[in-house]
């Protein structure tokens, strides 16, 4: 079987980098065709890289606590370069302070993305998901 | 700008073309007038300035307690100050800025901003004293009864520094490197590192009108296993830096690595290692005092296990006698924290400060050594970089970090070279599995290997990455040491 | 008994008499069935041995945690228990006795746990064990996963001990004078020694058998500024006297004065002296184990100052390597803890004890001082002490608390001649303002004086009793040292 | 004008020694005579004591959370012994646990003490309190 393409990246002004990198390292090793675009990603440089990579999945992360506005219209953008219907994960602390995880996962849901994931998951957590929703 | 970087004072009349451009750069710049801006520092009353708070405490022998703390809306934020200020008996304060602001973004800062006071939350993670402006930043200096200092993370921070210290901020942190490397991913280090010889030349300038203002290098870089080595060689550059464009009061930081003797030990080395070289460039009227970071790496979620990790930084802080510690809350490992459990955490440390106050780490065969190993790596890197500047400091740092000879672990910058990794040894002080083109001599580099083979024996497993990667979790879980299970 | 207390082993044949009055005193001491006893211990698991858990940790260097905890009614107990064992992360159990059963008062505590059954709350601010008897107590040691031990403060534990270690309990605190002196207002020593020596026979006789019962002197006494000196000469008498009867396994005590390097050279020299001592009266086959105890006087009421408190003795306590720490909780200076400020105390602490695992106190001139110190004053108190007993011990005991040879500060025993007084030196460990009639030599009295002169100098005010004021409410008001304000 | 007389001790099974000693230094500095029976006082030890002295008022210790039992009929036998109406405090870590204080001094003003104080309580809080109350 092929290896699936995943697009890696740390979306908006945000600039923690060690937990993007123990996450390219993790689904390297898990077998996962990996494009780190790295932290300080724009929703541009996401659809960019999706498209030209082929990619099976988007991976945002978002540690410091700005996603709500980063990623509104991700997947709008999505769909208009035709690929609006890749699978779609955020991670990491999504809001700004500790807010009840229920409504945090319905607002990131309601956004466009097929799951949502707290802070501190561990590359264990969610990768077996990853696969079954990868079909592997 | 344009003309090739050197390290040199700014002549402040040239500045004046470039001041007008920065201030222009937002609407708010406009009511920049540095000459009511010196009266208002002139009429503040001494405890309010941070950087005679920080001589008192130095002299003192005491360790001063400050928080992290900063929300969009000037209300709510100058509600949470006070809060931490009464409540939380903080001994300095703060104004953590959002991080649109802090990559210049100021649109999207205003967007936030009124959404937040549209929706009575903060969106977002700090405060926009840039959208704020002058006036607005002076309310909280005249409404707080300790010392302000703006904390952020801005590679270019001139706009920032101009309004804040306007407003009457007495201490900015930040600096060339420090906040480019852990902050930044395609900023030029030759851009920031001359954008804050604009910042310090600034505070030069306030210096030179009898105005002290506090200028703190931002010490624990990525937060992540950095070394003593790494820190104090971006600090002492960062205050030579300083120090030549007429900053005169220089808080060197460093980030709690865990070991207490290594902690204890880069403390006391963060000074000698600065006056030196500040020497041996003739500067001798810098004033130079220290910040312990409590951990800034991964926390663990439960909030008891925090505590312990809070006041294990606080009780290294005060044996290590740092002139003040930034503290951390029990919801770090949760998001950015209720302003109960900031003002929490800080009375936690103050009463570790307040027990300790009449103790330090008593001198010790093992202290010394490792003072010695610190020093000894710190003067390799430094001297190479002096080296590779050809005698320049700003050009130095530039080509040190292209050519790997300072390397900061896990940085998101491309103009880290990133071939270093750094991994804890037998006792959990923070050592070099890789130490990449870090210059280091023979003998350090075989201190090295010594010190991870003897935790590689202890675990019966060979230094590896895995090692790196069970040390990132490790407090986190509960421990230092990342032992496998 | 009725004859001449002397440190002598008991007779086993010759107690028994004795032994069937005790089990006579309350309706429960009939369950208790030795032979049977035997057969369960020994089928319990290693790890539900408190002896062999201790030998363990001591052989890895690591410091164990064990909380306090005790409520009236059974089922309640075992709830609070295996909370603090799964949610609390303990290492270690202990089963805390009320008040009414520490004076052998069975009755009140009868009516007072009928009552709390009755309300649905504990009015006993205990476990009150004789009441419950052998059945109900070996039903804690079933349905837990930690060791247990008997926590409590009884001149007379005759009873209690039969019937815990019947149970299966595997360790038991107290002994003739750290249960009495502290803990009693008109028991003559004679007396209370006399009563332990038959509980520590009891633990002899299940040793013989071939099951390990621990047996912890308390090492805090009155847990207000009390000097290493007075609890190590304590600890030291009372383990003599305990591996007289045929105890194997002792952990001795010594409650946090504040000082780091002085509580740590307190728990170095506690093993020392204990060693030496025992070496003296030819016995080697006992192991000395050590529990260092948080902060017993005074807490802060607020609980962030408290975590601080709680985390301060928890470093300490890995920086000293003690085998074990006592847990104090938040609540310390609220009221007996819930079962959840419990399970925090215990779980902060353990963060701080395994961030310290691999780390010790490093070797150093001051803590060779301070253990020197302690060594020449102990050992001054000792020898004094067996000179006065004409070579016995239990003797000896009897006669230095008569003549304050040994004294120990602010206990309520009528038997002390509470001469001593004791204040902090300007670092803060515990000196003595007087020393009445402790038997130190002229250098140990001028280094007092010394000392407290010093402190007085800095504190421009003579060393006198308000000093000593000062010191008690000091940590409660979140400092060490009670300056004046 | 005559010094007036306390009656000082820590009821019942108690024996918290610290407080009470700074207790008896801080009313004997304030100018009371006082009389100090120290810890594990009865019932008994406390009529006989008042009643001896002729105190003005007695002033009950209690640290180890059984006041509720051992206070219990105290103002009785005090009425008994022909002294019912002396002045009757009563301070400490009253109960078991950290309860209620409104429920607390509720509980105590019935059993009659006339005040009733909560724990860390320091001398200058309640001297003030006790000179008024007996009229000084
Ligand atoms: C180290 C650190 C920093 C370093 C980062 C250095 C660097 N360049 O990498 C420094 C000091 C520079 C820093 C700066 C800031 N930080 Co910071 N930082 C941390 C800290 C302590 C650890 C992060 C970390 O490295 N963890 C270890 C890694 C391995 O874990 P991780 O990052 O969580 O990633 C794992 C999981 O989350 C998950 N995951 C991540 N992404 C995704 C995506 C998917 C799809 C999935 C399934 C899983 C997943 O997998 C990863 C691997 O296990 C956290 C708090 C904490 N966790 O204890 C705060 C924290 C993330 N920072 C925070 C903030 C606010 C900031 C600042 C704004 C400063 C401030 N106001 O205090 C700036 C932001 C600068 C910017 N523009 O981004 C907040 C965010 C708060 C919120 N959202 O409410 C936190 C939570 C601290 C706090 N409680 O206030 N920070
Ligand atoms: C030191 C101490 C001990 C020492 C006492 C040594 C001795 N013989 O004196 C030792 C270790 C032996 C001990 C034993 C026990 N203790 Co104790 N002890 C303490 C501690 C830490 C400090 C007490 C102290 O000395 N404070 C300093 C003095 C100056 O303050 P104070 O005693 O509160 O007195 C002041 C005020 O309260 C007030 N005051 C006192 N009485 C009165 C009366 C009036 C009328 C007024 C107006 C004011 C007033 O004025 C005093 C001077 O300022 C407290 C907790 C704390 N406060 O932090 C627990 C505490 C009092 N102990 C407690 C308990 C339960 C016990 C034990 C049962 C053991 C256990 N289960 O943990 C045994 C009891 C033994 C017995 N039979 O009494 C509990 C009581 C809990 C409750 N009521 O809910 C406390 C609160 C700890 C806790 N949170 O669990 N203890």
């Amino acid at each position: 079987m092929e290896a699936k393409t995943l697009v890696l990246g740390v979306i908006g002004a945000d600039v923690h980098a060690v937990g993007n990198k123990i996450l390219e390292i993790a689904l390297t090793e898990a077998g996962f065709n990996v494009v780190n675009l790295g932290v300080l990603v724009s929703q541009k440089e996401f659809v960019e890289a999706a498209l030209e990579t082929n990619a099976d999945a988007i991976l945002v992360s978002s540690l410091y606590g700005h996603a709500e506005i980063d990623a509104r219209g991700l997947r709008e953008a999505l769909i208009e370069a035709g690929i609006g219907d890749i699978l779609m994960y955020i991670g990491g602390y999504l809001v700004v302070g500790n807010q009840d995880w229920s409504e945090v996962e319905a607002k990131f849901k309601q956004l466009g993305f097929d799951r949502v994931y707290p802070p501190s998951t561990l590359p264990e957590d969610f990768i077996p998901t990853l696969r079954e929703d990868l079909g592997m | 700008m344009g003309e090739r970087l050197m390290h040199a004072k700014l002549d402040w009349d040239e500045l004046q073309e470039e001041r007008q451009e920065v201030l222009a750069s937002w609407p708010t710049g406009q009511d920049v007038d540095l000459e009511q801006a010196i009266q208002f520092h002139k009429q503040l009353p001494e405890e309010l300035n941070f950087a005679k708070c920080l001589t008192q405490a130095k002299a003192k022998g005491r360790t001063l307690a400050q928080p992290r703390a900063g929300v969009a809306d000037l209300n709510s934020h100058l509600e949470l100050l006070l809060y931490l200020q009464d409540v939380g008996e903080a001994d300095l304060l703060p104004t953590t800025i959002d991080s649109y602001t802090r990559q210049n973004r100021y649109e999207e800062a205003e967007k936030a901003l009124a959404e937040s006071v549209r929706e009575g939350r903060s969106l977002l993670n700090g405060f926009p004293a840039v959208n704020h402006g002058v006036a607005s930043c002076r309310r909280l200096v005249e409404s707080l009864s300790r010392p302000l200092q703006v904390r952020h993370g801005t590679p270019d921070a001139r706009l920032l520094a101009e309004i804040t210290l306007a407003a009457g901020f007495t201490a900015f942190e930040g600096g060339g490197i420090s906040y480019n490397i852990p902050y930044a991913k395609r900023v030029p280090l030759e851009e920031s590192i001359r954008h804050w010889q604009y910042v310090d030349r600034l505070v030069g300038f306030y210096e030179e009108q009898g105005i002290a203002i506090n200028r703190e290098p931002f010490g624990p870089l990525t937060g992540t296993l950095v070394a003593p080595c790494i820190s104090h060689s971006v600090a002492v550059i960062e205050a030579v830096l300083a120090a030549k464009q007429g900053v005169k009061s220089i808080t060197l930081g460093y980030g709690q690595c865990g070991n207490i003797v290594q902690d204890v030990a880069a403390l006391q080395t963060l000074t000698m290692l600065a006056e030196e070289y500040l020497r041996a460039e003739n500067i001798y009227d810098v004033e130079i005092t220290t910040v312990f970071h409590q951990w800034m790496g991964g926390f663990p979620k439960d909030e008891a296990k925090a505590y312990g990790v809070i006041a294990l930084g606080s009780a290294t802080a005060a044996l290590g006698k740092a002139t003040k510690v930034i503290v951390k809350t029990t919801h770090e490992a949760l998001g950015i924290p209720t302003k109960e459990a900031n003002a929490q955490a800080i009375r936690a440390t103050k009463q570790v400060l307040n027990m300790l106050q009449d103790q330090a780490l008593p001198e010790n065969a093992a202290l010394a050594d490792e003072r010695e190993i610190i020093l000894q790596e710190t003067r390799a890197i430094l001297d190479k970089t002096l080296e590779l500047g050809e005698g320049d400091w700003a050009l130095g740092a530039v080509r040190a970090f292209a050519a790997g000879v300072i390397d900061v672990p896990f940085a998101p910058s491309s103009f880290n070279l990133s071939r270093t990794m750094p991994a804890r040894d037998n006792q959990g002080a923070v050592r070099f599995l890789q130490w990449g083109n870090l210059p280091f001599p023979k003998e350090i580099q075989d201190f090295h290997r010594a010190k991870l083979a003897e935790r590689g024996q202890a675990e019966r497993r060979p230094p590896s990455f895995q090692m790196v990667i069970d040390d990132i979790y490790a407090v986190g879980q509960g421990r230092l040491v990342g032992r496998p299970r």
